[in-house]
């Protein structure tokens, strides 16, 4: 315990963040007892995405941008398609659209999953991994590598794999599920109820920090009944509301120069997506189980506290799994029709009408609303992409809750500030592999 | 007249056939697959099968011999245990031209020869095969009549010729007439069907022609003289060596043994996947040397394999001109064109 | 001589190889049962810097900083193994090799781009020797515990050097060229039991061009099917950009 | 599916426990083998086994000892790759996997009573020592023997204790020669084939027994025809890729041979035409 924080001074430069997906560094700075820097330094390695996609065919766009990020690789594949099919004003039919949303509903359970047990679970328990729960925890590892493993298994057999799914493009699935397929999707998911289940408790028993801080939750919301994962406009809880194709004046990005992914804001100097944040602006259509949930777990939408984004992903991980079950059980009445079946391929056989356009893909990925545009010509070669993935939207955030949480614990010794700055960047499940991408925006110095 | 070799199933009974059959038994048939592709599958319905199919994908050879077959297996954790096995089921296939089945006659013959390769045996014991006769010419891939299999020759347990409103149906075994009593909608065939018979077979001869000016007994010799024809030289610049010729062939069954080991090392099983003399490491052997480096040689030996090497140890053909290796060449190279240019080659027409 | 030490070391790439670690359920306790990680930044803390036994690379080399930093790594592993397309064949982010360096950095970066140094992709044998490949976008579970098991037992693991058409036929699927349009699959390695085939998808070439692919043969193929050779070349360079940083070394 | 276990497969193996392991150079081992219950291996000079080492797969490699040892054989093995190299890690009381004795080897009916030439190059004494040794066992059945033995240097000499057994022999005569001459090497540089000219053979009932890798095929036959040996006199045993031991897996075919059933040993005269051989 530090006696006078007033005269506390602190080096923060933790290398190599673990636990998330990418490069990201923190460096805080306390001089005195006063903050004097405060950053989410992201390192990765730029891989220019968005530039090396000028000149492909937009029928590829898809295969390459999944590969931005292999944890949500279903999301990019699902904004890259709605982004083209935009451009190319193709409507997918509502069988198209029922399969697409279950992929998204194995993805985020998958995603939120993995994150639950072996990136947050460690701190909550206070170990540095998954690795030493093996011993004291064992059954709840093997409960999670089963549990992640159904989540691979379903998207397995919806769309060839999870990461990098194979059967979706643009128009539809090049592979569609026979009834055979539908049943073993329910039986897995049946057989996953009492894991989920076993999950809401051991969440049940971590205890979250306890921080605040006022913040505009941002995410797709929309005017039906449905909890809007994959159409809708854009919203805040501020009260913006505008087109998707509009995304550029709600993320306003700009670039510093600590990091390799862009930052965001809107009304505030910051703005937050992810589950939270959906919790937050869409709590009235969650399924009722999940609402269940979120009582069990005693959370309550509007909720600041950046800590329980975790609880919010179990919460949305039972509305996932419900919404998964009824899909199927809707698709089984219906029946799949297979002459929807597409053949996909560098469209030599000119199967889908091309022209010149621009579209956008707005998806709520696991982490938050996830941005594809793309500008192609007559042809349908990309002349330009953009795409901008929730963790930058989330950085600008993190590092203003950084700032307020600093001072509010600076009585404690240089290794629990690092744990706890750890813990909060990890709450966000940061991806910070897809966040490094930049566009053409002005480069602003701080 | 009765005649008791031969039933006739009417065509209003071929349905309630294929269910009360697909009930007693494990039952695969040639199904449709889209763009004028058929495959083997199980069935459970007259409905899912393709009664007129060209060859399909892969040949029935996939049940006697899969693609994958464990051989061994073994545990050394605590001395030495090691049990060949072999993993079978028993299976009616539905269905299977004569050019198939003479491509199964064929493999018979070679997992019989001494010494015997039990776990194809077992395999070829369980299944049962309903042959389909081709009314129709499938495809201009194909040389049956060359290689004279497009007539049934043995090697089924009941036949099934399409004569219009009924099969007549020829039974060859055993096997064959239980299947015939267990499923209940035959009747016994009368003097009038085997004459509708056999001038239908009359008729097919006006379909069915020699493909190739050449007699099916001079093709070996046309082979010994070929050995050195330019001709496998055009074929090496073709070729690309995706061994698709083989897979789908009937009678090719050269295959690999691998051990597959438990992650603790201590257990495994050692199984066989269909292998094939196309692909580059197929003749290669320690220190480097590679007997067959070209794919000029490769596809040679081909050949060889179909039109002349059996001759020596089985006296028959190896080729059962379904026109499987034409149809799926990547590189377009097709059999009949090979032989086609043997035959008016400088060697070819030395005979 | 007790566990082998394993670390997963991460350079550019998306991930996804890595992810398919924790995909595999259950066997992966099996696996931490006779390996012992120490290293593997995506799901643990913990941090070793030691010598290690097994060294696991996932992601290409993009800059100067990665050519380094892999360097280093490599002085202190046993065993490296490339993990994935990106290390193995460059993958994806050769596509950038397509581009002026200076240019791809200001269209993506805007006028700072020289801020964000970067160099052109290569795979990790291109810059360290690497022992075990473990080939594909991602990575196919069963072949990585087969090249695991191999690296146990001290033996050789080679890739498949044939086309993913050989079990493109084994797995009995209705050929992408029947279906009109031009795959991958002939002039690809094998090794994945033609996954994308298997799925209603053409073969992109992730596991990188069989050796001595005839190319004769293979424009022949395209004018058959009509498809231009352009997009197939195009196409081969989705993943194979980096092979002419081999190319170019002989 | 069922699954059944097959008591008659092709592929059972019979158990075989490694009794002792001598390194003989930098990359070759004899290893001597027993097999389970004392069983015999009865193989001819010539033949081979299949060898399975569990978990790296399983092997073609002749039998090195003379058949008239029967409770052990002999495996003379370079680690080659990866079922070699494991083989080699292997230690006395490790077992292994026997299929065979498979294939044809030297046709000793014949060979009795006639004179012999034994040439052997590099490997190729490995399985040419299990005909030497059973040759010596039964020395009055045979006539003049002559063995010559080319290898790259004096450190890849194999045998190397007996072959100063077999030096010392009266009644036999021996000669070696290397590639590459090292300080230590006093004897004779070149290809093993400059031996034959030097010679004193009697064509007419000299049978040949020639082995090594397939490059030293072609010139020793020419030099073995221009001294009059009849072709049918000249046996070789030809190396191919090999799976199965039982003549179906394909990997061993030469034209329409299968050289694990109708080889590996072969007279010229039966082989001479097929060009798939050299
Ligand atoms: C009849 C016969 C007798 C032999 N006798 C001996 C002997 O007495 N002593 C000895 O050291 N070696 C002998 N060999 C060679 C030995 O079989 C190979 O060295 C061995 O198969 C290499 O296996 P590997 O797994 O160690 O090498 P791998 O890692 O598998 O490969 C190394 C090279 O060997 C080739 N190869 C692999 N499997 C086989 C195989 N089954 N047959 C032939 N080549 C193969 C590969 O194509 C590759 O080029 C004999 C071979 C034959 C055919
Ligand atoms: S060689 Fe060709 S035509 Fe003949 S049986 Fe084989 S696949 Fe059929
Ligand atoms: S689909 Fe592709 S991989 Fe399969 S056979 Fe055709 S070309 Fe080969
Ligand atoms: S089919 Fe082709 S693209 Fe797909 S995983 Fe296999 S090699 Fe990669």
């Amino acid at each position: 315990m530090h006696s006078d924080i007033n005269n506390r001074d602190l080096n923060i430069n933790l290398e190599y963040l673990t636990r998330v997906e990418g490069h990201g560094n923190i460096v805080v700075n306390v001089k005195e007892g006063r903050l004097e820097t405060c950053h989410l330094d992201i390192v990765e390695a730029p891989r220019f995405f968005e530039g090396l996609l000028r000149g492909r065919s937009i029928f590829e766009a898809q295969h390459i941008t999944s590969r931005i990020c292999g944890i949500c690789s279903c999301s990019h594949s699902l904004a890259s398609i709605q982004a083209a099919e935009d451009a190319l004003s193709i409507t997918p039919s509502s069988q198209t659209i029922k399969l697409r949303k279950l992929l998204l509903y194995f993805e985020i359970l998958d995603s939120h999953l993995l994150h639950i047990y072996f990136l947050a679970a460690p701190d909550l328990l206070g170990v540095k991994s998954f690795v030493p729960l093996i011993g004291t925890h064992n059954e709840v590892i093997r409960r999670a590598l089963r549990l992640k493993k159904t989540c691979n298994d379903l998207c397995g057999i919806l769309a060839g794999r999870h990461i990098h799914p194979i059967s979706m493009t643009i128009g539809g699935f090049t592979k569609l599920p026979t009834e055979k397929d539908l049943d073993a999707m329910l039986a897995l998911l049946e057989g996953m109820r009492h894991d989920i289940e076993a999950t809401v408790e051991f969440v049940s028993a971590f205890k979250f920090p306890e921080f605040e801080r006022d913040t505009e939750y941002v995410a797709l919301v929309s005017d039906d009944g449905e909890y809007p994962l994959l159409a809708g406009d854009l919203g805040s809880s501020d009260g913006v509301r505008m087109n998707k194709k509009e995304y550029k004046k709600v993320t306003n990005e700009f670039v510093v120069p600590h990091s390799s992914a862009k930052h965001t804001k809107l009304s505030r100097r910051s703005y937050a997506v992810g589950s939270l944040a959906r919790f937050n602006l869409n709590y009235e259509k969650l399924h009722p189980k999940a609402k269940e949930t979120a009582s069990t777990l005693r959370i309550k939408s509007v909720c600041i506290n950046p800590f329980l984004n975790t609880v919010a992903q179990m919460v949305e991980s039972v509305h996932c799994f419900n919404e998964a079950v009824s899909i199927l059980a809707d698709l089984k009445n219906t029946g799949i029709n297979p002459s929807e079946e597409i053949v996909v391929g560098l469209n030599e056989g000119s199967k889908i009408p091309v022209k010149a356009g621009n579209g956008v893909g707005a998806v709520e990925a696991p982490r938050g609303t996830l941005f594809h545009n793309y500008e192609i010509d007559e042809k349908g070669i990309i002349l330009n992409a953009n795409c901008i993935i929730p963790t930058s939207q989330n950085l600008n955030n993190i590092e203003r809750d950084m700032e307020k949480l600093v001072p509010e614990i600076l009585d404690k010794s240089d290794e629990e500030i690092t744990h706890s700055l750890e813990m909060l960047v990890r709450a966000y499940d940061p991806c910070i592999s897809c966040s490094t991408h930049l566009v053409d925006v002005k480069f602003i110095h701080a | 007249m009765q005649d008791k070799q031969y039933a006739i199933l009417w065509k209003e009974n071929f349905n309630n056939f294929i269910s009360s059959l697909s009930k007693l038994h494990k039952l695969a048939a040639p199904v449709f697959k889209g763009y004028n592709n058929y495959a083997f599958e199980n069935v459970r319905s007259g409905q899912e099968i393709a009664l007129k199919y060209i060859p399909t994908i892969l040949p029935p050879k996939k049940f006697f011999m899969p693609v994958h077959e464990t051989l061994l297996e073994y545990d050394f954790s605590r001395g030495l245990k090691a049990d060949a096995v072999t993993e079978y089921e028993e299976i009616i296939l539905f269905g299977v031209h004569t050019c198939d089945i003479a491509g199964i006659q064929c493999l018979n013959m070679v997992f019989s020869e001494h010494p015997q390769d039990q776990n194809y045996l077992i395999h070829s014991q369980n299944i049962k095969i309903i042959g389909l006769e081709c009314n129709e010419y499938c495809d201009e891939f194909a040389n049956c009549h060359l290689m004279n299999t497009h007539l049934p020759d043995g090697g089924y347990d009941i036949f099934f010729t399409d004569l219009g409103d009924y099969f007549i149906v020829h039974i060859n075994t055993q096997a064959g007439e239980d299947i015939i009593k267990d499923t209940g909608f035959f009747m016994s065939a009368q003097s009038s069907h085997l004459n509708e018979l056999a001038s239908y077979r009359e008729k097919k001869q006006a379909i069915f022609k020699n493909e190739l000016p050449v007699e099916l007994d001079l093709i070996h010799d046309l082979f010994d003289r070929s050995f050195e024809s330019r001709i496998w030289d055009d074929l090496d610049e073709r070729c690309l060596a995706c061994g698709n010729c083989t897979n789908v062939c009937p009678t090719c069954y050269c295959f690999d043994i691998r051990d597959e080991i438990n992650l603790h090392l201590t257990a495994g099983k050692r199984y066989r996947v269909w292998d094939s003399c196309q692909l580059g490491p197929f003749a290669k052997v320690a220190g480097g040397k590679n007997f067959r480096t070209t794919r000029k040689v490769r596809q040679r030996h081909r050949y060889y394999r179909k039109f002349r090497y059996p001759m020596d140890r089985f006296s028959r053909y190896f080729c059962t001109g379904c026109g499987r290796c034409s149809r799926s060449c990547m590189a377009g190279i097709r059999l009949k064109e090979t032989l086609k240019s043997l035959i008016g080659s400088k060697e070819g027409a030395k005979a | 001589m007790g566990k082998p030490k394993v670390a997963f070391f991460d350079f550019a790439c998306c991930e996804g190889c890595q992810l398919q670690v924790a995909n595999m359920g259950e066997i992966l306790l099996d696996i931490l049962d006779i390996v012992d990680v120490v290293e593997f930044r995506e799901v643990m803390s913990e941090k070793w810097g030691g010598e290690l036994d097994i060294a696991i690379i996932e992601g290409s080399i993009t800059d100067e900083h990665s050519v380094e930093r892999i360097k280093e790594i490599r002085k202190r592993s046993g065993i490296l193994i490339a993990y994935g397309s990106c290390a193995t064949i460059g993958g994806v982010n050769g596509m950038k090799n397509n581009f002026d360096l200076d240019e791809i950095r200001e269209y993506v970066y805007g006028s700072d781009f020289h801020f964000f140094p970067t160099k052109k992709t290569m795979a990790v044998h291109q810059v360290v020797k690497v022992d075990y490949s473990v080939i594909g976008c991602p990575v196919y579970i069963p072949e990585f515990v087969e090249v695991l098991k191999a690296v146990l037992q001290d033996i050789p693991y080679s890739v498949p050097d044939y086309a993913v058409c050989v079990e493109c036929k084994q797995n009995e699927n209705v050929c992408m060229y029947d279906k009109g349009v031009g795959c991958l699959g002939p002039v690809t390695r094998a090794g994945c039991n033609s996954w994308c085939v298997n799925n209603g998808n053409i073969c992109y070439g992730c596991r990188g061009i069989v050796s001595g692919p005839n190319e004769k043969g293979a424009h022949d193929i395209l004018s058959k099917y009509n498809i231009p050779l352009d997009l197939i070349k195009n196409k081969i360079n989705m993943y194979n950009k980096c092979r002419e940083i081999d190319q170019n070394a002989q | 599916m069922e699954k059944i276990i097959l008591k008659d497969s092709a592929y059972s193996i019979k158990k075989g426990t490694i009794l002792g392991i001598k390194q003989m150079t930098e990359s070759e081992k004899l290893f001597e083998i027993a097999l389970e219950g004392g069983k015999r291996l009865d193989h001819e000079p010539g033949q081979f086994v299949m060898v399975s080492v569990f978990g790296a797969g399983e092997i073609p490699i002749s039998v090195s000892s003379s058949p008239a040892n029967n409770d052990s054989f002999d495996l003379c093995v370079r680690a080659a790759g990866k079922v070699t190299n494991t083989l080699h890690k292997l230690k006395a009381g490790d077992m292994i996997g026997i299929r065979g004795p498979f294939g044809k080897g030297f046709p000793i009916g014949i060979l009795k009573g006639n004179d012999l030439l034994i040439i052997a190059c590099g490997l190729g004494l490995a399985p040419l020592r299990s005909l030497i040794r059973f040759v010596f066992d039964k020395r009055q059945d045979f006539g003049k023997i002559h063995i010559l033995y080319g290898c790259r240097n004096s450190a890849n000499m194999l045998f190397l204790d007996e072959i100063k057994e077999w030096r010392k022999r009266n009644d036999v005569y021996f000669e070696s020669i290397v590639d590459q001459a090292t300080p230590d090497w006093a004897g004779k540089v070149g290809l093993v084939t400059t031996l034959i000219p030097g010679i004193q053979i009697d064509p007419d009932r000299t049978f040949v027994a020639l082995v090594g890798p397939p490059a030293v095929y072609k010139p020793a036959i020419k030099e073995l025809l221009s001294r009059n040996v009849p072709e049918r006199q000249i046996l070789i045993s030809l190396e191919r890729h090999m799976k199965c031991g039982v003549g179906k897996c394909g990997h061993c075919q030469i034209q329409h041979l299968y050289c694990c059933q109708d080889g590996p040993v072969f007279n010229y005269e039966a082989i001479k035409h097929l060009k798939e051989a050299f």
